[in-house]
């Protein structure tokens, strides 16, 4: 190791990993060159704690705002003991199906999302239900968005978001996934999607009387 | 200070090649002590030359002490260690206690470590046994056989039985229970 | 005194409405500034001056400086061949020169220059450190033996321990500032030195404190890595009729990113040897086996580090650790005496 | 200093005035612009950073408690325990780790870190604290408590 006094505490950042990425393997001639910085396997341990992991989120009936949390903790590294303000060790999460979110309440009739041109007389309201029809995508993100703090991070952050509205994602990203992050909340069953046979099966604590007219 | 150490050498504590790894060699290679032979400010001075030079020189061995007298200018000393480095020390009307525990100073510290600013209190060169922390440390081996994405990895983990699960498993175990009467008696 | 300067001040105020305010303080004086500046302007003008000579200061006695450094080693020079040893060809030339300039024909100086004891001791110093670093290391192979000797005895190095064991002021050589040259072969001929006014394991001693506990804050991998780490660690399975290599996949994100990664752990009879990340399969795969190698080799971060309070015997039969091509468990047994 | 009358001694100028600005120049050698040159502005400038210097005095201590915090947070959600139950049941065993040394375990010595949380989780669950009564833990646990 060449400096080992620098590597105490917090592991050194990816940014240093990369600079050195000369490594070992790529410079098999010239030794010296090695001797003077870290060993490879040093290197290679540094990749490791480093690594970026792409994690699947389902978004089927779960509150976009509750999930903003939760994707906003992975995407900053806020999951990761080695977190720090300054070493970006943020993930990538891609979020499936956000056409299926289900909003708390009254929000899709009475969220508004706010935007102005900058132009005289070009503001505009849209309501969340007309987002949504607009772009199934944008609830989702704008949820992800507001919930950081604004500061100069935030939109390189965002980057690492990909959110697609159903469940066909592109195979080079769906490769790159190896973590998959729980639902919130039980996703329901509709009730038309449960079979008459089981609905018949189902433990009944009174029966209806024969001449009993359901309306 | 915001900035005092703006201009500062920075580092961690480091001994200087190793030392005490091997065998303990005083970093004080050698010491000049200046002063004046009239002044009242170099009288502490002159107290330990008179009174403690010879004590310190002969338990410091490897520190070489050079006495230099000048005149009508502040008392000093001057340590020059191993690492190259000089340090002056003026000691205007110091008494001859106060040179003596400043000279122990000197003597004991591996450089001028006014000079430096500690990034850490410490140093360590294996700062891991165990390895430090991947995201793969305690990560399910499992996970290695899944195909993305899987169903079952969304659900959530919950340990405790749901009243609606706790109701079928009562309504189950009352038809088997019928059942097996039914059996016996028929 | 500021307070009486107050004082007046107001009363003068009181009189005349238009008076300057200035706290009286003693500081530094008002012609250090000006002078300073003058002093560095000339500085300024004469340019980069050459590094004094220490030896030329007015406090400065050699005897007491060979004494000090004789004291402070806590070693037990002959103070002659100490003096012998700090004397280079160099000086002794350029004194002769001197003498001939002032009209002696043939200068007969007394001095005797270190140039047989520099060859001695670098012998001396590099046998020892062989020896040394086999003793310490038994499970590393020659081949890392043989690295680890030329890092240690690199000019770079000695040079750096020359320096701070104080041997820059008390040299005693034509060249100055001291080239690193110099400072190697002062380093060696204070071996050989020693050697005559000891003896050899003595002198051990002192190559052990002082060059090779410099190897205590390195990362050995660092200084040495087997060049072909995958086909060494299979040929050493091999020997010892264990499995072969069997490399598994343990954890890979973001596959087609430029951030990839991969961890690869090696198995041999479905024993754990190593682990190791990269940013391709390929690259992981080498890291794992030579993570397992250092493993094997007893140089991992997590294995007993590097003692350095032994002794060595230089009179002893010499006995080469394994080469690469020959290093197993069953063969280290032979060789270390169980 | 001798002085002939009144008005000479008060006339005298006091300390040089380029060892006094120096002081300040020396603080703002690292400003951008006038105020790393201009005495009036820099003062202005080096009162201020002193002033900030004070404060910060305090606010790195509170940085740095909130930098564990969330680093712990992390580290403990990954062995399905919470800080405040984590904390809460290594104090019951009295294990006395404060959080800058629990911070270094778990990211340097990331295995003694998960035996600390597991020992946590045996102790909840003997406690009956209620966040860790259905987190599975390996057998053979022991804590303080079990013993007595």
């Amino acid at each position: 190791m060449g400096n080992v006094s620098s590597k105490n505490f917090v592991p050194r950042s990816r940014k240093f990993v990369r600079r050195n990425q000369k490594s070992f393997f790529q410079h098999k001639h010239d030794r010296k060159y090695l001797t003077s910085i870290m060993s490879a396997v040093k290197r290679a341990q540094q990749w490791a704690t480093f690594a970026r992991t792409w994690h699947l989120f389902d978004a089927t009936w779960q509150n976009p705002f509750d999930s903003a949390q939760v994707i906003i903790k992975h995407l900053m590294g806020l999951h990761k003991p080695i977190y720090h303000p300054m070493n970006d060790c943020g993930d990538h999460v891609v979020v499936m199906n956000s056409r299926d979110i289900a909003l708390p309440g009254d929000e899709w009739r009475k969220r508004v999302y706010f935007h102005h041109t900058t132009y005289p007389g070009g503001a505009s309201w849209t309501l969340a239900w007309e987002l949504h029809n607009k772009n199934p995508t944008l609830v989702i993100k704008k949820a992800v968005y507001n919930g950081m703090d604004g500061n100069l991070q935030r939109r390189h952050t965002m980057q690492r978001l990909h959110v697609f509205p159903d469940d066909k994602i592109p195979e080079e990203i769906l490769k790159n996934i190896s973590n998959q992050i729980r639902y919130l909340r039980p996703v329901p069953t509709r009730l038309d999607h449960i079979s008459p046979e089981e609905v018949e099966n189902y433990p009944k604590i009174v029966d209806y009387p024969k001449q009993y007219i359901l309306r | 200070m915001s900035n005092s150490h703006l201009f500062m050498k920075t580092g961690f504590p480091r001994a200087a090649l190793n030392n005490g790894i091997g065998r303990y060699v005083c970093q004080l290679q050698r010491v000049t002590i200046k002063f004046c032979k009239n002044n009242g400010s170099s009288r502490g001075v002159r107290d330990f030359l008179e009174h403690d030079l010879v004590n310190f020189a002969k338990e410091n061995p490897g520190i070489v002490v050079y006495v230099k007298p000048r005149r009508h200018r502040t008392p000093a000393l001057s340590a020059e260690y191993l690492n190259g480095e000089k340090q002056l020390l003026f000691c205007r009307n110091y008494t001859r206690e106060e040179v003596n525990k400043w000279l122990g100073l000197l003597r004991s510290q591996v450089r001028d470590t006014s000079a430096i600013r500690l990034r850490k209190m410490w140093h360590t060169d294996n700062p891991s046994i165990q390895g430090p922390w991947t995201p793969w440390t305690f990560r399910d081996p499992a996970q290695n056989l899944v195909e993305f994405p899987d169903p079952k990895l969304f659900k959530m983990e919950t340990e405790q039985q749901t009243a609606t699960e706790k109701l079928l498993e009562i309504f189950k175990a009352q038809q088997e229970a019928e059942r097996k009467r039914a059996n016996e008696t028929g | 005194m500021s307070s009486l300067r107050t004082c007046a001040r107001a009363a003068i105020r009181i009189q005349k409405l238009t008076s300057v305010i200035y706290t009286g303080e003693r500081g530094i004086k008002r012609w250090v500034a000006p002078t300073l500046r003058v002093i560095n302007k000339r500085k300024a003008k004469l340019g980069p001056q050459p590094e004094p000579r220490r030896s030329n200061f007015l406090d400065w006695n050699y005897n007491a400086e060979i004494f000090a450094f004789n004291k402070r080693l806590s070693e037990n020079f002959d103070v002659e061949l100490l003096q012998q040893a700090f004397t280079h060809r160099s000086y002794v030339a350029q004194e002769e020169q001197k003498q001939r300039e002032v009209g002696i024909e043939n200068p007969e100086l007394s001095i005797k220059d270190n140039t047989d004891l520099i060859v001695e001791g670098k012998c001396l110093t590099s046998e020892i450190v062989e020896r040394y670093l086999r003793q310490a290391l038994p499970r590393l192979p020659e081949e890392g033996i043989l690295k680890l000797k030329d890092y240690l005895l690199s000019e770079e190095i000695v040079a750096k321990v020359s320096v701070q064991i104080g041997t820059k002021d008390i040299i005693l050589s034509e060249d100055h500032p001291v080239r690193q040259e110099t400072l190697v072969n002062t380093f060696f001929a204070l071996v050989a030195a020693l050697a005559r006014s000891n003896d050899v394991v003595h002198t051990s001693f002192f190559v052990r404190d002082f060059l090779i506990a410099t190897l205590s804050d390195k990362e050995i991998l660092s200084i040495w890595t087997p060049s072909h780490p995958f086909q060494t660690l299979d040929a050493i399975l091999n020997r010892e009729k264990r499995g072969s290599a069997d490399f598994r996949l343990t954890a890979q994100t973001g596959v087609n990113t430029i951030l990839a990664a991969y961890q690869v752990a090696v198995y041999s009879d479905q024993q754990f040897l190593g682990i190791g990340t990269g940013e391709t399969v390929q690259v992981a795969k080498n890291i794992a086996a030579l993570d397992a190698l250092q493993r094997m080799f007893g140089i991992a971060d997590f294995s007993r580090p590097i003692p350095f309070n032994l002794t060595v015997d230089v009179s002893s039969q010499r006995t080469e650790n394994l080469p690469l091509t020959k290093w197993c468990t069953e063969n280290l047994k032979h060789t270390v005496g169980g | 200093m001798v002085f002939q009358s009144l008005t000479l001694f008060a006339r005298s100028r006091g300390p040089d005035e380029f060892w006094r600005k120096r002081k300040i120049f020396k603080l703002a050698a690292h400003f951008v612009g006038r105020k790393r040159n201009c005495y009036s502005i820099a003062i202005r400038y080096v009162h201020r950073a002193l002033r900030y210097a004070t404060m910060s005095r305090k606010l790195k201590k509170a940085d740095m408690l909130n930098l564990w915090n969330t680093r712990l947070t992390a580290a403990c959600a990954e062995h399905d325990i919470n800080l405040r139950t984590f904390k809460e049941a290594l104090m019951r065993n009295n294990i006395l780790i404060d959080r800058k040394t629990l911070v270094d375990l778990a990211i340097w010595e990331p295995r003694s870190f998960k035996s600390l949380t597991q020992l946590a989780i045996a102790r909840g669950k003997q406690d009956g604290l209620n966040d860790v009564m259905y987190v599975k833990t390996p057998p053979g646990v022991i804590t303080r408590g079990m013993l007595k």
